[in-house]
């Protein structure tokens, strides 16, 4: 069996990032792109992560500055859902048409 | 099925107060099969969150029909129907019919029987009133005072089975007097039990009257005014709280009650709290009451002349007693026969139940479960 | 500590995320969605484990799964998903969101291929006993500034959120 | 393969951290069935205890004491109909309590009972603990959502706004103590419940007492905290009964609502681990600096020994007193097979080298059984809170001070 390297690392990142992308440009619920973008962070969490094996711990610092930015992002970005909600009674992102109601 | 909604078409339900993460508006139906409804209370809530916007109750799951019995009974054979209303206080009710019926036929109990029926029905009150500070106290969360107040309750319960044979539907009562002379050691029993109770009711206060969270969970809890319940007509322990000194054994004394020293606790904020202490200490006055009537109890006879088949003269009465749950009204109608033409029962907890809506509106779902523990009802008095 | 049978974990514990990223992606239910997403997020805390990174493991299931997830569930509790599922899932521009996905992913799959070199085959093994101490010795240190920088961002968020949820303040 | 297994036995390090599978999964199961057994006993020992408080007797049918009633009622759950409401998400319903128990349980990987005996000892590990417990409110969430119903998703709602509330509160009185354990020379703390344990017994102090009274607010701020994250009594009120039934799990019957109660038993003894662990000195006996020397360490190593003589004594006592008649006699028996059982645990415990691993395991046990007493006498003695309250007390008393004597700990952590 191949030995585990970074780069196995790297290409399940890559992965996950696509599959995120897919979920932002694809869906209509607004939730689930927030859980996409979710996914984008995470993919870019387990790179931080997998090159701090190489060059020292500062991927992981800065792997939880991703996730406390991620925090603030999920608390702002359902906040703003739950005003949109309240206004407009849906919950997807094409409905989202207006600059101002 | 009915739509629940539909029920609430009547009240005037502002708009929710939309504050924090806007929820639905949710109509969520309490009972008829419910822990703390009390028996089957059915109470239709209207929620904003936890916000309390209305409230309706649906009663009548109990109903008997009792009413509509005692026309088609003779006085005497309607007499231990009563104890059925108000099962936790039944000898109160037979109590109230039987004055009331006296009243018609201008007859009225020995000296002897007063002084029983006052003794029984005191014990009656601390009784019910035990059996409300346990199951409020369940609602409220604290299991453990239901079981203290089960225990001494149980001694009252022995004494009432050793007087009439029965224990939670006595007919203790007949109209006229009493049908059963005390029996051996009366006295000693219930002089025994009052000094076996004053400790124990201070237990239950240890539990409760200075625990945080009791005194969070009911001051400032179901408040009511003293006009809001003169203008619902709520009585008992619930309007003395709000500092109205109402009480029939003094406004209009009946029974033995005008010869015996006892004081009208009342309470200031009419909360669940003040409601609360009123009954605590409407206890102990009941056992000095108790205590007055078992030492001055005179000799004499137990039933006054009356005759075998009763036959009221024509017209109507009404007689009201203060029950363990406010103002019971007993309004008899007579044509002159042997059965009351009409017989309408003012029970204490229905009229008081009204007072619900107004006591829960803004407050919190957990508040309905305390305020109707507080109103104290009894469904098979509320339902008839 | 020895890794055991780490080509086995790794696969199945990157598995398990991409399989959970492509369930997010395609459930209706959001519940289900969140779902998947907790389950790729407690297997990523696994990679972490794999990673030598423990405090950043533990970091990502006590906020992510335990706090954000929670929030997203208590919004999809709170808005009306039945109606959502019955409409159209995907937006009318999908096509084109799956083209730039692929380009993106074939960039990827460029770069790495072109770029292997790059990463040394053999990992370093960093001393796991104390990552702990030496993250945060980083973060206090080096990274001060940003630490506090990210202290006032939750603040923001915090009232952000409040004020945009709230309708009357 | 022999070699395999026998090789850890005299090694002094977790299996977990020793990297030895066989053991691991030893281990585990002897945790995980210890576990079971002990929410088993506290499930008969609870509705004991709290009959008692209320002058009952509590269950007495169910064998002598009523010592078979859980399994009778295990039985019960088990072969009852498993209702699954028809508006349910049946999926997400059926996993909602798993979640609970994955949780509960899987905490138990870092808990250390004695300084070997731990499945793992995470260099994480009370991050994990916390992280790990803080997963079961998903299944909470999950439980009232899926249920399609108003009163479980008012009590979801209640219960996981209430558990992330205290979450907090509680992580704080978290960090103090693990700010105690790096006042060392080095000035370095730990977050592995071994090393938060041994820096006590270094430090020759429980937490409980350091910088007094800092130690002991932490230590109530948590022991708060801990009683309503596991929705005890009283903080019930997700289950409060008397208002929504039975919360998020109302519509939960029969094996999967066993689930629900065996998570939450379950996290009722690893939150008080975690209780023991971080201020009671873990497994550490009691008094190791006043009490010490050659003897004090024999006599406290009799203890558990003792422990279990005794209850074989107060089982026998029961033999003694159970009624003479026939109908008893099966009862009697079992009774004082279980006496004879408890005494035999006792003098096994006496055996030197037994005595010396168990101790550590007892000390821990004892001192996580006083919590678990706890938690019975809160919930016969208190009313509930209602929500806005505990609201109030989470967030406007608990934290406050939890962040305060974060503070002033770790000043005078500076100072002195």
């Amino acid at each position: 069996m191949v030995p585990i390297t970074t780069l196995h690392y790297l290409v399940t990142a890559a992965a996950l990032f696509v599959l995120g992308v897919i979920g932002v440009l694809t869906r209509r619920n607004v939730v689930i792109v927030l859980m996409s973008i979710e996914l984008i962070l995470n993919a870019v969490n387990l790179n931080l992560v997998a090159f701090s094996r190489l060059w020292g711990l500062h991927g992981q610092v800065f792997a939880i500055f991703v996730i406390t930015d991620a925090a603030a992002e999920a608390a702002v970005g359902l906040g703003i859902l739950i005003a949109f909600f309240r206004n407009k009674e849906t919950i997807n992102v094409d409905e989202v048409d207006l600059l101002k109601w | 099925m009915t739509d629940p909604t539909t029920y609430l078409s009547h009240l005037e339900l502002g708009e929710p107060d939309k504050t924090f993460l806007d929820t639905n508006e949710l109509i969520i139906n309490m009972g008829p099969q419910h822990p703390a409804t009390h028996g089957v209370l059915r109470v239709i809530l209207k929620l904003d969150g936890e916000k309390v916007l209305g409230t309706e109750c649906v009663i009548g799951y109990l109903h008997r029909g009792v009413e509509k019995i005692a026309e088609n009974r003779t006085y005497t054979m309607f007499n231990p129907y009563v104890d059925r209303m108000d099962y936790v206080a039944a000898v109160s009710n037979g109590l109230g019919y039987c004055e009331a019926v006296e009243k018609l036929l201008n007859v009225e109990a020995p000296p002897r029987a007063k002084y029983i029926r006052v003794i029984l029905t005191e014990l009656n009150r601390l009784a019910s009133h035990q059996l409300w500070l346990g199951t409020h106290a369940l609602d409220i969360g604290a299991m453990t005072p239901l079981f203290y107040t089960f225990r001494d309750r149980e001694e009252i319960l022995k004494i009432f089975e050793k007087y009439c044979g029965a224990r939670l539907t006595t007919h203790a009562f007949r109209i006229g007097g009493c049908q059963y002379e005390t029996y051996e050691g009366f006295e000693q029993d219930v002089k025994k039990f009052l000094d076996f109770v004053p400790p124990r009711i201070d237990e239950y206060e240890e539990l409760l009257t200075t625990n945080r969270i009791w005194v969070e969970r009911t001051r400032n809890v179901g408040k009511i005014s003293a006009a809001d319940c003169k203008a619902l007509g709520v009585t008992g322990p619930v309007l003395r709280a709000s500092g109205v000194k109402w009480d029939i054994r003094k406004a209009l004394p009946y029974a033995a009650y005008p010869e015996f020293q006892f004081e009208i606790p009342t309470g200031a904020n009419g909360d669940t709290y003040d409601r609360y202490m009123v009954r605590m200490q409407e206890m102990r006055q009941s056992l000095r009451i108790i205590r007055q009537a078992v030492e001055g109890i005179p000799e004499g006879p137990i039933m006054a002349k009356v005759p075998k088949v009763m036959k009221p003269p024509v017209g109507e009465v009404y007689h009201s007693i203060e029950a363990p749950k406010g103002e019971l009204g007993y309004f008899v109608v007579s044509d002159g026969s042997t059965q009351p033409y009409r017989v309408r029962v003012r029970p204490p907890s229905f009229v008081n139940l009204q007072a619900l809506d107004v006591m829960v509106r803004g407050q919190l779902v957990a508040d309905v479960i305390a305020v109707i523990g507080t109103l104290d009802i009894v469904l098979g008095e509320v339902d008839r | 500590m020895e890794p055991v049978a780490t080509p086995f974990f790794f696969y199945f514990l990157s598995g398990l995320t991409l399989l959970s990223g492509v369930l997010v992606i395609t459930r209706k239910n959001p519940v289900h969605s969140a779902l998947a997403l907790i389950l790729g997020l407690l297997a990523q805390a696994g990679l972490y484990l794999m990673l030598y990174a423990p405090f950043v493991a533990g970091v990502q299931i006590i906020l992510y799964a335990g706090g954000i997830m929670v929030l997203f569930l208590f919004v999809i509790m709170l808005v009306n998903i039945e109606r959502s599922q019955k409409e159209e899932q995907f937006n009318k521009q999908w096509l084109v969101g799956i083209l730039s996905a692929g380009a993106l992913g074939g960039l990827f799959v460029l770069v790495y291929t072109k770029g292997s070199g790059l990463f040394p085959a053999v990992m370093s093994l960093p001393v796991e006993n104390n990552n702990t101490q030496q993250v945060g010795e980083l973060l206090y240190g080096q990274y001060m500034f940003a630490f506090e920088i990210a202290s006032l961002l939750l603040l923001v968020a915090i009232i952000g959120a409040v004020v945009m949820a709230k309708k009357r303040i | 393969m022999l070699d395999y297994i026998t090789s850890y036995l005299g090694m002094n390090t977790t299996p977990g951290q020793a990297g030895n599978v066989f053991w691991a999964v030893v281990y585990i199961l002897v945790v995980f069935g210890g576990v079971s057994v002990a929410v088993i006993a506290m499930n008969w020992l609870e509705r004991k205890a709290l009959a008692h408080f209320q002058i009952r007797l509590g269950p007495m049918r169910v064998g002598p004491h009523g010592l078979l009633q859980p399994i009778a009622d295990a039985v019960k759950l088990l072969t009852k109909e498993d209702i699954i409401p028809h508006e349910a998400d049946r999926f997400v319903f059926w996993i909602a309590p798993l979640i609970i128990l994955c949780a509960s349980f899987t905490v138990y990987i870092v808990i250390p009972f004695g300084p070997t005996h731990a499945i793992t000892d995470l260099n994480i590990g009370i991050l994990f603990m916390l992280g790990v417990s803080s997963l079961s409110v998903l299944g909470v969430v999950m439980a009232g959502w899926a249920s399609n119903s108003h009163y479980p998703l008012i009590g979801s709602l209640r219960s996981s706004a209430q558990m992330i509330s205290y979450e907090i509160a509680m992580g704080m009185a978290v960090v103090t103590a693990i700010l105690m354990t790096s006042l060392n020379k080095s000035g370095t703390g730990t977050l592995s419940m071994i090393g938060i344990v041994q820096a006590q017994q270094q430090q020759q102090i429980w937490f409980l007492f350091k910088f007094f009274p800092l130690g002991f607010i932490s230590f109530a701020i948590f022991a708060i905290a801990m009683v309503a994250e596991t929705n005890r009594a009283p903080f019930d009120l997700p289950e409060a009964e008397s208002e929504l039934t039975a919360g998020f799990h109302t519509e939960y019957s029969g094996l999967r609502w066993s689930l629900f109660m065996l998570g939450e038993y379950t996290a009722m003894i690893a939150v008080s681990s975690i209780a023991v662990t971080l201020w009671l000195g873990g497994w550490l006996r009691p008094f190791p600096n006043t009490l010490t020397g050659e003897t004090w360490d024999l006599v406290f190593s009799l203890i558990p020994g003792f422990t279990f003589l005794g209850l074989a004594v107060i089982a026998f006592i029961g033999v003694k007193r159970m009624p003479k008649h026939p109908y008893f006699k099966i009862q009697t028996a079992g009774l004082a097979g279980f006496g004879a059982v408890l005494g035999l645990i006792g003098i096994l415990l006496f055996i030197p080298p037994v005595r010396d691993r168990i101790q550590d395991i007892f000390w821990f046990v004892a001192k996580v059984a006083v919590f678990m007493y706890l938690y019975i006498w809160y919930r016969a003695t208190f009313p509930r809170y209602r929500f806005d309250q505990l609201m109030k007390v989470g967030w406007k008393v608990l934290l406050p001070i939890a962040i305060g004597v974060l503070i002033v700990t770790a000043i005078l952590g500076v100072v002195l």
